[in-house]
């Protein structure tokens, strides 16, 4: 694990601009197999916007950014996804009136024979096709998948599995989270982006779910996470990156970045000239931490 | 012959001016009320011909001068757009986009039909009370009536400028339409300020009217329609709810149509407003000057759907209604309700393709009408012009229907939301324009006539029963298509890509590519409904398969529920029978028709079966 | 903690269901209810009825199908008041066989969708002897099956389509066709009135571009030259930047294959271009709403039509007197067009008695039939259409169609 | 002068309050501290109608205002600086400055409220003629701060008032935060960011999940672990 395994993300001097505020502003990252990368800072940092930009769903104004070696920057998300890139969003964005189950589903998207039938025309018909003779082989694939979105609902214990066919609109906040996670493991992902995954829980659902990413990182999946909830970032994070305005302003082990001036001054709160303050902060935080 | 041509020039400019002019006007009413109440208004043509008949009361009834007749049209106008406003559409803030929509053109059809009723159906004169003499400039003319459209709309627009800049209820209602909330929490009524849009809107609408009265020298109840579709056009050409784009749209469009009836004819002016407009939209989504801003931030469901639950027809009902109409015929035997229903079968087909469009894949498409008419003269033209029997030219017509319709609605792809509703509003009526203008293939105007009649095993199928067996049939096998798609991994990813097109591409999913297939299958359905319409009527011509085909369409699937099969059924069968049930009534049946849209849009705006 | 939500959606749930339900049955009933024609139900048991002979003394009923609103409702307004006219002097005089005529008017709104509803109700109803209308090609002719197939006499009277009694032998029309109109008009503009280069406008309906076509063939034929042909459609309101592109082709005379509404904006908006010369239109321009609605600007148009209020004919006389009389206006074309139909449909009754095939049967029989129009009606067994419809020359002269005296070409000033 | 008893809201199925009650005295600034999606910001939208609680009351100056429509509670004298801003984008920064004081009808006091604005930020003078939208982060804080004092507002209900600003805005806005308090509008603001909030606040709460898990005097609240708890979620390790 870490920096001697192979780079799976590879990130340069990334660049974006919305009307004149650069949102992220020359950003590097590498990400190797297995590694458990956490983004922190402030709100406005450029953590989103950085996701959006790896994951196809916003284009760089600069920079490159390579995942397994190849270039991927500027591809389309849905290109990515069948690479192997899964992410979150920030708020949640569930297929509301989609059941649980479809959503997960959703996430098998790129698993699927009937994403195999690329080619433009004949592709088109013949999923069509498919979709109406329901072969044997595709009805056998389907309910293959149907029951390993059951088994990725299932690794939620029962807060997501007796409620498979329920429509996502009907699910609580932390549910709903879930079920993005769900589904993004569902696209089997060779690099996952959680973005501020424990959004909206509770104490002991927010330790749950840190065993859970846990979990995965054991089992070797490569993680990108944005999380405001700092212990969590603490003990999942092989290596933490702090963002602020827009810039990289700090990388490095968890507890090297923790005890970082710059990183205490963005994250926790810019700007105290009071040296009483800031010790304060830095003692609470060794007191919380450790 | 350069002053010839110069001249002509002339002529046309001042031609596409004074009418750009007006277009002008009935755009900004509809970016107004786009930009403040986030909706595409269809009652928007309705208050402009309402302006109009006041208008001609005022000057050819009561002999009253210009000036006092306009005061009278502002005044009614605007008391007309604050009661659409409060009593029509205030309560469906809250629902999905469509609703409202659907209550515009609910109001639409009840204030057509009134008119209608008032000051019957037939045009009424109407000479403006300006002198009729023209001024000489160079080889070119201009009339007085031409300077005092400019003028006005001149005026118009420097009041309305005025106000939007320098008055406080103007700057509260440009900070509504920028951010509602936000002019909310600075104090701003925000729902007066959305009754005083349509009142200012209405009023700029009502004075469109009265003008174009007395430049095509009448009025008459349908002038609205079209009124509101050029009205749409120069919006979107300028940049839909963007007000100097709304000016310059309908300028441009005005000399655009003008121009391009110069170079082709009258019968192109249409051809030529929806090409140049579907250009645009897929060049610059935004239109022409509403570029500045991305749209805004869409909510997280991209789409016309509501959060509802559905209503589960179980299988052994849909099965007992099945047998129930299969034996129909034995216990009714009446041949009018038969073919009331075997309407409602085909319609059914149609209501089913838009609601697979609409209502699963979550593209509105109001050009669905065009499906129809490529099927029913696909098919009719390969029986009778390469002798196909007809059971293979009606499965070939639903083939061509979904290829030739999907490749039309390929720019649209890239749209969303209304944009997608009003590009394909421009499709389908492309597609009607070279249906009637490419008349070697189509017989043009004349269209066709003697097409074979429906065949079974090559037996021809002419009596009502057998007919009514045949589309219902044809309804069936289109249901059990479209359920089976729906079942698959097409009708998960449809409602995906519905719900939430950024989540759906971060799972690898096309949108265009499943965008396609939506039309295409929903072009099958729709195509082999056209075909089968017209081995049955045996005769159809371009006038068949008109645009009003597809808003019924689109309101059957609404008012069955959206994405919902059975719905979509219930929905055709529903908006069939009305004007049936209400046919006792004459005249008044669809002023009754509007206004029960109306009321189901306000009291169950998911539909009757809700969406899925 | 779901559990509260559940219920209420639950309750509305059932509430919606309730609704749908509701407005299911409602519209159930008032479907079942208006299924029902008006004959008691043991009348309806049978398959589609042959006419049969109700009681002496119950009125013989016409099916109407046209329309009376959406874009074409003004002409189902005009057929009316040219119905009941008719039906007024006929059943004036003891009706027809001894009993009233009468008509059922179906609004169709001259739609397929609708008029082959209407079909099928008429054909269903054992009161109806013969249906007349629709109004529009594609609205007629999509229900011509039906009437075909159920033996029930179609007179589109105003289906021009060269196609519509080519439907099957129930069809027929009293509508002269475009063979014989168009060449006479184009007879008319350049024999008639000398005029060589002509500026055709057209209605680009199945009406219009089956006129235009013959009258373009027939204008060759006789050495007219066609210098610029603009076709529009019925909804076309502009037509400045038309108008101004047959300015530059320099024509002599300009011809309108125009309906009234149409017809009379192109003369209006023809005063605002610098284009004088003589306007020729078709006979559906005869009309009071030609003049209404063209004001001045149609002072000086020729109409070759095909009735002239001025024509001393008793029958003419009678039906312009009685028209003014009644509706206190100048009768049009299709108004007197709708009276004409009216009085072959009763010459018709007369003969056959009330009954479908009867009445088929005596279109052949009925000869001279006397007519606004037509001078004398009689039907042509192979067309199924009238022969050699007679026409008269027209002026509009102080707001009035006069007949043209044969003088003063250029009309218009 | 404003108080907050027993609100309970929903967002469909999805309650966000569970029983909320709050107190803001005459002069003091309040701050109410909560991590992502705790409720924070619906609380503020409780208070200016934009959001009606099911259950409870909100009392503003002794008298009930929820329930009333938010221009009336607005005109009542609060005065809203919305999360992220929400400047009008295409209007002027003057014409935004203006639009706060739209409940006014006194249009010389008005112009004086407006000169004063500008003197207290003196940034947005520069300005007076640029669309809203092009303004800097910092700039549009201000000129909401600015906007919603031309209210004259007894009550000035920030949202995330520092939220997305440099280092060098925080301190600016936060100081104006303090000056305008001291020239007596009482100041209600929610923060995530509680070091810096508890700084100039008087008193604060925290938020966490709907409840109210907290409150107490800023210094109080300043080295207290529930803080700390209520924002990293407790989540550390158990």
């Amino acid at each position: 694990m870490g920096m001697d395994g192979k780079a799976l993300l590879e990130v340069r001097g990334l660049r974006r601009e919305f009307g004149g505020v650069v949102a992220v502003d020359g950003v590097d990252l590498v990400a190797y197999e297995g590694e458990t990368i956490s983004v922190i800072g402030p709100n406005g940092a450029g953590k989103t916007t950085l996701f959006n930009l790896i994951s196809g769903l916003d284009q760089p104004d600069a920079g490159e950014i390579c995942l397994d070696g190849r270039p991927i920057t500027g591809l389309p998300p849905e290109v990515l996804a069948a690479r192997g890139l899964a992410r979150t969003f920030q708020h949640g964005r569930v297929f509301g009136n989609l059941s649980v189950l479809d959503n997960v589903l959703i996430g098998a998207h790129t698993r699927q024979s009937a994403y195999r039938l690329r080619a433009p025309v004949v592709g088109m018909a013949a999923e069509l096709l498919l979709a109406l003779i329901q072969l044997p082989a595709w009805r056998a694939e389907q309910r293959r998948l149907r029951e390993e979105a059951l088994e990725v609902l299932a690794l939620f214990g029962d807060r997501l599995l007796p409620r498979a066919d329920q429509p996502a609109y009907s699910l609580s906040y932390a549910n709903r989270r879930r079920t993005e996670i769900a589904r993004a493991l569902a696209l089997r992902p060779r690099i996952l982006l959680l973005d501020e995954p424990t959004a909206g829980m509770n104490p002991t659902e927010t330790a749950e779910l840190l065993e859970f990413i846990r979990a995965l990182k054991q089992q070797g999946l490569t993680i990108l996470l944005i999380e405001h909830k700092l212990s969590l970032v603490m003990q999942l994070s092989d290596r933490v990156i702090v963002m602020d305005d827009g810039r990289k302003i700090a990388e490095g082990r968890p507890e090297d970045v923790r005890d970082d001036p710059q990183v205490i001054e963005a994250y926790l709160g810019h700007g105290r000239r009071d040296p009483e303050v800031t010790d304060w902060k830095v003692q609470s935080e060794d007191r919380k931490l450790h | 012959m350069p002053d010839f041509a110069l001249r002509t020039l002339g002529d046309q400019l001042i031609n596409g001016l004074v009418i750009g002019n007006v277009y002008a006007l009935i755009a900004i009413g509809l970016a107004l009320i786009f930009g403040v109440a986030n909706l595409i208004n269809f009652a928007h043509g309705s208050v402009y011909m309402v302006g109009a008949y006041v208008g001609w009361v005022a000057v050819m009834w009561l002999g009253w001068p210009l000036a006092p007749t306009f005061v009278a049209v502002a005044v009614v106008c605007a008391a007309l757009g604050v009661l659409i406003e409060r009593f029509g559409l205030r309560h469906l803030q809250s629902q999905a986009r469509i609703a409202p929509l659907l209550a515009t053109i609910g109001i639409s059809f009840a204030l057509d039909q009134l008119v209608q009723i008032i000051f019957s159906p037939n045009p009424q004169a109407f000479s403006s009370p300006l002198p009729a003499t023209r001024i000489a400039l160079g080889g070119v003319s201009i009339g007085a009536l031409d300077l005092l459209i400019a003028a006005i709309t001149f005026a118009v627009a420097a009041v309305l400028f005025g106000f939007l800049r320098f008055t406080r209820l103007g700057w509260a209602l440009r900070a509504t339409a920028q951010d509602r909330e936000a002019a909310q929490q600075m104090g701003v009524d925000v729902d007066g300020i959305n009754a005083l849009t349509f009142a200012v809107a209405s009023v700029l609408g009502g004075i469109g009217g009265v003008m174009i009265g007395m430049y095509f020298t009448s009025v008459y109840p349908t002038m609205s329609y079209g009124a509101m579709l050029k009205g749409f056009a120069a919006n979107l050409l300028g940049g839909l709810g963007s007000v100097p784009g709304a000016v310059v749209g309908g300028l441009l469009l005005g000399l655009i149509e003008t121009f391009g009836v110069a170079l082709l004819g009258s019968t192109y002016r249409n051809l030529f407003t929806f090409v140049i407009l579907i250009g645009v939209l897929v060049l610059r989504p935004t239109g022409l000057f509403g570029a500045r801003r991305a749209l805004p931030p869409e909510p997280l469901t991209g789409t016309f759907v509501a959060s509802s639950r559905p209503v589960r027809i179980p299988a052994w009902l849909v099965g007992a209604a099945l047998v129930a109409a299969i034996l129909l015929p034995f216990i009714a035997t009446d041949p009018y309700l038969l073919q009331i229903l075997t309407s409602a079968w085909l319609f059914g087909m149609l209501a089913l393709s838009i609601t697979l469009v609409t209502g699963a894949a979550g593209q509105m498409s109001l050009g669905q009408a065009g499906f129809l008419a490529i099927g029913g003269y696909a098919s009719a033209l390969l029986t009778m012009r390469l002798g196909l029997p007809v059971e293979a030219s009606l499965l070939l017509g639903a083939v061509l229907a979904a290829a030739l319709g999907t490749l039309l609605t390929w720019p649209v792809f890239r749209l969303r939301s209304q944009y997608v509703a009003l590009a394909t509003l421009g499709i389908g009526e492309v597609i009607n324009q070279i249906i009637l203008n490419w008349e070697d293939l189509t017989n043009g105007p004349l269209g066709l006539s003697n097409i074979p009649p429906l065949t079974f095993l090559g037996l021809p199928i002419t009596q009502n029963v057998p007919i009514y067996w045949a589309a219902l049939a044809v309804l069936a096998i289109a249901a059990l298509f479209q359920w089976r798609l729906m079942q698959s991994h097409l009708g998960r990813t449809w409602r995906a890509m519905r719900e939430d097109d950024v989540a759906a591409r971060a799972f690898g999913i096309s949108l265009n590519r499943y965008k396609a297939l939506a039309f295409i299958a929903s072009g099958l359905v729709a195509g082999l409904s056209g075909a089968f319409t017209a081995h049955m009527y045996s005769y159809i011509n371009n006038e068949t398969f008109a645009a009003t085909t597809s808003i019924l369409g689109l309101t059957m699937v609404i008012l069955g529920g959206m994405g919902n099969l059975a719905g979509a059924v219930v929905g055709a069968i529903a908006l069939t029978a009305l004007p049936e049930v209400f046919r006792p009534l004459a005249d008044a049946r669809y002023l009754i028709y509007g206004i029960v849209l109306l009321l189901l849009v306000r009291f169950r705006p998911q539909g009757l079966l809700g969406t899925v | 903690m779901n559990r509260s939500f559940d219920r209420t959606s639950i309750a509305s749930l059932r509430r919606g269901r309730q609704v749908s339900l509701g407005i299911f049955a409602a519209l159930a009933v008032a479907l079942s209810a208006c299924a029902v024609p008006a004959p008691p139900a043991a009348e309806r048991a049978g398959q589609p009825a042959p006419a049969q002979p109700a009681a002496p003394g119950e009125p013989i009923y016409i099916g109407v199908s046209g329309p009376l609103t959406g874009p074409n409702a003004r002409y189902g307004v005009q057929w009316k008041k040219g119905f009941d006219l008719a039906l007024e002097a006929i059943n004036g005089k003891g009706g027809v066989r001894g009993r009233k005529l009468e008509y059922i008017f179906e609004d169709s709104q001259s739609d397929p969708k609708q008029s082959v509803v209407v079909a099928q109700k008429f054909v269903a109803d054992p009161r109806i002897v013969i249906e007349l209308g629709d109004f529009s090609s594609p609205a007629s002719m999509a229900a011509s099956p039906i009437y075909q197939r159920a033996g029930l006499v179609q007179f589109g009277f105003t289906n021009s389509h060269p196609d519509f009694t080519k439907g099957g032998d129930y069809m027929w029309s009293n509508s002269a066709t475009q063979e014989d109109l168009s060449p006479a008009l184009a007879e008319f503009a350049h024999q008639t009135l000398g005029l060589n280069r002509l500026a055709v406008f057209y209605l680009n309906t199945d009406w219009g571009k089956a006129t235009y076509d013959l009258f373009q063939k027939h204008a060759a034929k006789i050495g007219a030259q066609i210098v610029a042909a603009e076709a529009y459609l019925p909804d076309e309101k502009d037509f400045r930047s038309a108008l101004v592109r047959a300015r530059d082709a320099n024509p002599d005379g300009i011809v309108l294959i125009s309906y009234q509404a149409d017809g009379a904006q192109i003369v209006q908006q023809l005063a605002t271009t610098d284009l004088e010369v003589p306007v020729v239109g078709a006979s559906s321009l005869h009309s009071p709403d030609f003049i209404r609605l063209g004001g001045a600007a149609a002072e000086g148009v020729f109409i070759r039509g095909q009735f002239s209020p001025e024509d001393t004919r008793p029958t003419v006389q009678a039906f312009v007197q009685a028209y003014r009389a009644r509706y206190n206006e100048e009768p049009d074309f299709f108004a007197a067009h709708a009276y004409d139909t009216m009085n072959i449909v009763a010459a018709l009754i007369e003969l056959a008695g009330p009954d479908r095939k009867a009445i088929r049967d005596a279109f052949t029989q009925i000869r001279d039939v006397p007519s606004v129009i037509y001078g004398k009606v009689t039907f042509n067994p192979e067309t199924r259409r009238v022969d050699k419809p007679q026409f008269v020359d027209l002026v509009v002269k102080d707001g009035k169609f006069v007949p043209w005296d044969g003088t003063a070409r250029t009309g218009r000033q | 002068m404003l108080s907050l008893e027993g609100v309970e809201t929903f967002y469909g199925p999805l309650q966000v309050h569970f029983g909320v009650s709050l107190r803001v005295e005459p002069g003091e600034i309040v701050c109410l501290l909560g991590g992502n999606a705790s409720g924070k910001s619906t609380t503020m939208k409780v208070i200016l109608g934009l959001v009606k609680p099911r259950a409870g009351r909100v009392v503003f100056d002794g008298r009930p205002i929820s329930g009333l429509p938010t221009p009336e509670i607005i005109r009542r004298g609060i005065g809203s600086v919305p999360e992220s801003r929400r400047i009008f984008p295409d209007m002027t920064v003057r014409e935004n400055l203006l639009m706060g004081a739209y409940t006014r009808r006194d249009r010389d006091e008005v112009r004086r409220d407006y000169e004063r604005m500008l003197e207290l930020f003196p940034r947005l003078r520069q300005r007076l003629n640029q669309r809203g939208g092009v303004l800097s982060g910092g700039e549009q804080q201000m000129l909401a701060m600015a906007r919603a004092l031309m209210g004259r507002p007894k009550l000035l209900c920030m949202d995330e008032p520092t939220m997305g600003l440099s280092p060098l805005f925080v301190d600016r806005v936060l100081e104006l935060i303090r000056r305008v308090n001291q020239q007596g509008v009482t100041v209600f603001m929610v923060e995530q960011n509680a070091n810096l909030a508890l700084q100039i606040a008087h008193r604060g709460y925290v938020l966490q999940n709907g409840h109210i898990v907290l409150e107490g005097a800023a210094g109080e609240l300043l080295g207290s672990p529930e803080v700390r708890d209520a924002y990293l979620g407790g989540g550390d390790g158990r």
